[in-house]
């Protein structure tokens, strides 16, 4: 019966998530907590169990084992329906868009406002607010889209842009972004670190999953790394460099990890400096020993 | 009225039960003739067995305000309502085949044609006489609920005597494939000895039955497979001896009279409320008299 | 603020508002509007070609009968668009009308029992229908297919195959009834059409309806009820077939076990010349109303100019694949 | 050349070669040979409940009254595959059947005409439906419901409405004949089923079939011509179904033009309860013939056992259900 | 009828081509050449027409006018399968995997390798040869996945592999890759980078389109920007910089480019050296006029 929670109480935590599918364990004893207001960025490997503990946070799977607190308060998501309720919005990887229906009509899906006809028992949906609502939201994101539109007939971007716009149309506590940027033009990639600076700002918490490190540097307060479904590293920003970063996503550990420099060393290595020589010199070692590569 | 009118041509309404029934296109045919011989026009109509659109037919034919309506009823009790639209159009009705329910008040001008209740009755009476100690029975029915299955099955069940039993039923759809199929495994079920004679509520499904009997190389077993129309491929099989039995309905008969008498009646002549026209068992003894 | 949706149109992608090439258009107009030509092209031949066509008779006559098959499309509209098939209407119809014809001589004033005994055997087949589908995660074409099986069964085996005859007053007059000008089943199927096109148009369970169909995961990951929302369509589809078995049990004084036999395809061919898709996410009921009257129309037609039945039911077969072919060019 | 498989196994994510939990097992186990577990189940049953049921006489009657269900089921299952159906089959029957039987009289000793003609209908039908699938882009759905109409009025018009009997010596062979002691129609079923199951499996186009059935435009940029697939399996569908329906015709010595009626249904319930998906990708003849062979013995023992015809769809219904149950449950 | 074309001849030239969708023109007039061995990079905003030009290449769409010539000579692909037939292979944004087959089907579906059985007449699949052939490949790429599983029941980026393992397990000339990278993990886009540069000394030629311009930078003899279905420009590397590409992306011209200098000035300006300070200063000016922003 504790009001107001203090300063201290992460606004959500999970708790020793598990979670099986059929064969495949994709959590195994997952924690993590996020400050209110806090931007926290998960990172990890593909098919390291990230988009499945989001999930989980927002009601889409059930745990096998493990608890979720809001505000201190152990609690349930047994739909999604319930996390938003709660102010938890999430941009799914895969954008969960209806493309058969329009862009304004898929901002409010599941929270149509409606207004009342012959009194409160017969209500329509209000088509129009839905409509201002939506251009004012994309406006926001600077990507205004017709309103009117069939989702199907949208870009790629356009569509990430639609599913970015939902999460910030309601008033969440909570908004978490899966790879918001994967299919985003450097233009609208900067736009988006942006907002998520001004949802900061407005006290709006954000847990964003990206497979780019220099993203989660520029806008995370702390992250997260995920490995083969467990957490094997909890970092604020500066505790650790961007290399070591990337080392800890490939090997789950940094007890191998030896400093290159921060330099980049040649042309070869100039992506995000990311991977450790290791695997480099297996792969040469391989190529080598199978003769012709065509 | 009739007089210095010859020029008129009458339209006349007709609605078939089930145009995709071999028999009733055989039907339907030689009305097509005697209108012609009559110099009277036939609008026919398909109800295809489904009673909503035998309403549906009857309601087409009074749009097109023909001058008399010709119906075979899909059954003697759900045709009812459809009867009654035209009699209330004040077109006058003729019924074919299929007699209404006992107690019904529909004002028909004529009945013509056979009580399917007497084809089950002369079956069972030719069992009766053939098989004076009885023996086991194979039932196979119609389609459950259709007038034209019920009512020879009821002309037969109370025809029959008691020293026969019906060992098994099945039902068919009057089609000469699920017949077979159905024999077959029946003739699974009592091996030789057990079963005398199959009775089917039509002779496409007695052909098949009779099928599945030859194959198997029982023919020999059975006293009797009786069937009802008396179908062309029938009569065949009476002959090869694989059938002993069906009772002919004169359908292309009935046909013929019912337009007859529809055009006696626009011409202003007087027509009799019932014209019952004849079954006729057909056995090998008669069988040439029949045979084309 | 200060951009407005009109210079910000010039920023877009290609994608967005450019507008379309002459063919484009013209090609749009016919798939929006093609249904309806269709239509009135039929109209147009046939009052020119069935000289009784065009009486007022005729026309409440070809509305009255299409008003069961109307009926019965209006719920298979909501479960298409969910993606969704409903093959056990046909049996529903037979079933609801048999109970219905059961208990209407008995029940003596008690108008609305039998009535009530009808729809609740439509909801009953609907609520299994549903839970297969949603429960056993099984595909609605088996499900149903299953429950229609099942359904034709529970009629045939209640009467022992017999036709049940003679209903009461009050239960004729559904069938056979008037007020004022317009027979009763048509009153039913319109008063019916407009709620579902009100349901399904403006408010916010049908958005669902279009949601689910569109995107079932998406629909479930934004808090839709996708299992609540597939319940209630075939729910909606229960009853609306059991009301069109009544109306037929009234129209005709009685049922029969095998009533509403092969009315699955008829009513789908219907649903779909109204322009919904059977990958769901699509359709209208106006559309399904003007494929259901397109249907009855050409039935009625060809009785009045005397095709022989055998035709029909290619004729019916062709005018399916012209629709499809014309709705193709929808817009979106 | 020096990470083996198995060293590389632990550096791979959770989603790739771990070991299922007891429970998965269990129920890939079941799903695997659920169907093969429910067919031995059904035969024990039926082998004590119903005392000739296991004598070589009924099994052979069994596959025989099968093989014609059985040919349909063997073209549906490639249709299937590609994510199609085809509800055509059933007037395809009718239609070669009729074909088969108004050649058979007359011509002679051509044994092989009336065979030929018959087989060339069924390709025609099919030719029309992927026509109208590929170039007309129209769901198989409502193509082969068009195709359905079609068929059928073609065979009512050409012998208006009549039965067709009496077939000549050669042609009745292929119903009732038997080589040693198999009848005829089971072998020309089991050959069938032979030269089916090697294509869908060993062979290239086999291989197409499945991809084009899991991912049409995948298919398609690899380098698949989806079309010529696509018009290949509704071929192939239009011929074992017109083969079904000449044996179905030399088996009844005879063709009714209404003949095959409601085949569709029976022989997609008999392919999905053999494990093949409606949404394509996924099936196999081995599965197909286990379904059909299933249905058609439950259908033989509830007659041998002397239940009532009533309740014959219904049992369907239900085993149709379990079946789509216990297949949900195959690994991958 | 010259026989092998001197070096100076494209192995690929698009000439002016167009391409319209209903109402959209997707491609207005695209010329690019590609040479024997040469990476060239694809560059644009999201629905610029990028993967549309590729599928024109690949005969999966038919351009509406324009000319394919390949080692000079003119040229149609009228299905994909023709183009493959010329050596031309594609990794598809989607990846275009059938997820009902396994992996090995996948990498050689259209390709599948027959033996005889009874002859020459009758010729079966030869699964053997699939399977030994589909490890060589994927151990190329460091991304070992057991042939015999089923495609859908692997992790986004492991599909991502199929895909580019089915691209090289056949003799190609030329590799298209559209946004190869953008599911994958730091240390698997290095592995491709370095596969790419390998590709590059065994002479095959490669089109890579991306959105990460570091990536394009490190691994691209050429590049082209394009625009709203056009190519608003083209380079060597070393001739722009990646902030002149980005504004090129966004605005579709250089001629209003304002050099901010190459450093990073802020924290939130880190985003792969991106957009310039217009469309920043618009948004924030936007911001203040909008008011509140929940
Ligand atoms: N619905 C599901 N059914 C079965 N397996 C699943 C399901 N969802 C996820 N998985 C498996 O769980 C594991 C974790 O998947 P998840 O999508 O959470 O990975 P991820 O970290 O988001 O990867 P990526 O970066 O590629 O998106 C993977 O092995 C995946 O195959
Ligand atoms: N099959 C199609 N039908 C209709 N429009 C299409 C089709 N394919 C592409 N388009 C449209 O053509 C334009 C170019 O699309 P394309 O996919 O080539 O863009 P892109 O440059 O690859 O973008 P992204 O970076 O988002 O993948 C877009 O406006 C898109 O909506
Ligand atoms: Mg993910
Ligand atoms: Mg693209």
């Amino acid at each position: 019966m504790t009001d107001a929670p203090p300063a201290t109480t992460p606004l959500v935590a999970l708790k020793d998530i598990h979670k099986t599918f059929g064969a495949v364990s994709a959590l195994r004893g997952v924690s993590i907590d996020v400050m209110p207001g806090e931007t926290f960025a998960l990172l990890g490997d593909n098919a390291a169990g990230k988009s499945t503990l989001m999930k989980v946070l927002t009601g889409v799977y059930q745990p096998d084992r493990g608890s979720i607190e809001l505000d201190g308060k152990a609690t349930a998501f047994p739909t999604p329906s319930a996390s938003r309720d709660q102010g938890v919005e999430m941009v799914y990887q895969d954008f969960a868009l209806a493309d058969n229906l329009d862009v304004r009509t898929n901002i409010f899906l599941g929270r149509e406002p409606q207004k009342n006809i012959l009194g409160p028992l017969l209500r329509i949906i209000d088509r129009k607010k839905m409509e201002s609502e939506t251009k004012r939201v994309l406006e926001r994101l600077d990507i205004p889209i017709n309103p009117r539109l069939k989702v199907k007939r949208l870009s790629g971007g356009q569509r990430q842009a639609v599913a970015i716009g939902r999460a910030l149309a309601f008033d969440a506590r909570l908004i978490i972004m899966d790879e918001p940027t994967a299919n985003l033009s450097v233009a609208k990639v900067d736009k988006l670190i942006e907002v998520t600076q001004r949802l900061k700002d407005l006290g709006i918490a954000v847990i964003i999953i990206t497979h780019r490190l220099d993203e989660a540097f520029a806008v995370a307060d702390r992250f997260a790394v995920m490995r083969q479904g467990q957490v094997v590293g909890r970092f604020r920003v500066g505790e650790v460099s961007e290399a070591q970063v990337a080392h800890l996503i490939s090997h789950g550990t940094l007890d191998d990890y030896v400093d290159h420099g921060s330099g980049i060393p040649e042309d070869r290595r100039k992506i995000g400096s990311t991977s450790s020589m290791e695997t480099v010199d297996a792969f040469s070692a391989r190529g080598t020993t199978n003769g012709s590569d065509s | 009225t009739s007089s210095g009118e010859a020029a008129k041509t009458y339209n006349i309404g007709v609605v078939v039960l089930d145009l995709q029934d071999p028999d009733l296109a055989h039907m339907t045919d030689a009305m097509k003739k005697t209108a012609d011989e009559k110099g009277v026009k036939l609008n026919i109509t398909d109800s295809k067995k489904d009673v909503g659109s035998e309403l549906n037919q009857v309601e087409d034919l009074l749009t097109r305000q023909v001058d008399a309506v010709i119906m075979q009823p899909l059954d003697g009790d759900a045709s009812q309502n459809a009867a009654k639209r035209v009699i209330a159009a004040n077109i006058p009705l003729f019924i074919l085949s299929t007699e209404f329910a006992e107690g019904s008040d529909v004002g028909y001008k004529s009945y013509i044609g056979v009580d399917d209740t007497v084809a089950g009755q002369m079956q069972a009476e030719y069992l009766n006489k053939l098989m004076p100690n009885g023996g086991n029975l194979v039932f196979a029915a119609g389609v459950y609920g259709a007038s034209w299955t019920d009512r020879r099955k009821n002309g037969f069940d109370k025809t029959i005597n008691e020293n026969f039993k019906i060992v098994a039923e099945f039902q068919a759809k009057g089609s000469r494939d699920d017949a077979k199929r159905n024999m077959e495994d029946t003739l699974q079920r009592f091996p030789s000895g057990q079963i005398d004679a199959v009775v089917a509520n039509n002779d496409e499904m007695a052909i098949g039955a009779a099928s599945a009997i030859a194959d198997a190389g029982r023919t020999a077993e059975f006293k009797a497979v009786v069937g009802v129309d008396g179908t062309e491929p029938a009569l065949q099989d009476i002959e090869g001896g694989t059938m002993s039995a069906t009772v002919r309905q004169d359908s292309a008969g009935q046909g013929v009279k019912a337009v007859e008498v529809v055009t006696d009646f626009l011409n202003g002549g007087n027509v009799d409320n019932r014209y019952t026209l004849p079954f006729t068992l057909i056995t090998k003894d008669n069988l040439s008299e029949f045979l084309k | 603020m200060t951009i407005t949706m009109d210079t910000l149109k010039t920023k877009l992608g290609p994608a967005d508002l450019k507008e379309g090439l002459t063919a484009t258009r013209v090609k749009r107009f016919i798939g929006d509007y093609g249904i309806i030509i269709l239509f009135v092209v039929i109209l147009v031949f046939l009052a020119a070609a069935a000289p009784n066509f065009l009486t007022l008779n005729n026309i409440v006559n070809v509305v009255r009968q299409s008003s069961i098959i109307g009926l019965i499309a209006l719920g298979m509209t909501f479960i298409m668009i969910t993606a969704g098939i409903d093959l056990s209407v046909g049996s529903v119809v037979g079933l609801a009308g048999m109970t219905f014809a059961l208990l209407a001589p008995d029940s003596g004033g008690a108008f609305w029992l039998p009535l009530i005994a009808g729809l609740g055997v439509g909801l009953l087949v609907g609520f299994l229908s549903a839970a297969m589908v949603v429960w056993g995660a099984i595909l609605p074409f088996l499900a149903t297919l299953a429950t229609m099986a099942i359904a034709r069964t529970a009629a045939l085996v209640i009467t022992d195959g017999q036709v049940v005859s003679g209903l009461s007053g009050p239960a004729e007059w559904l069938g056979s009834g008037f007020l004022g000008p317009v027979p009763v089943p048509v009153i039913i199927f319109l008063v019916a059409a407009i709620i579902c096109e009100f349901v399904l148009s403006r408010t916010k369970f049908g958005s669902h309806v279009y949601a689910v169909g569109g995107n079932e995961e998406s629909a479930k990951k934004v808090g839709i009820s996708t299992s609540r929302v597939l319940f209630m369509v075939y729910l909606i589809g229960g009853v609306t077939a059991a009301l069109g078995g009544l109306v037929l049990t009234a129209r005709l004084d009685g049922a029969a076990p095998v009533a509403g036999t092969g009315y699955e395809l008829q009513v789908i061919a219907a649903v779909v010349i109204g322009g919904t898709s059977l990958f769901g996410g699509v359709g209208t009921i106006r559309g399904t109303v003007i494929g259901v009257l397109l249907l009855g129309v050409v039935m009625n037609g060809m009785n009045l100019m005397g095709v022989s039945s055998y035709f029909q039911q290619g004729v019916q077969g062709v005018i399916l694949v012209l629709a499809v072919l014309l709705n193709r060019w929808k817009s979106d």
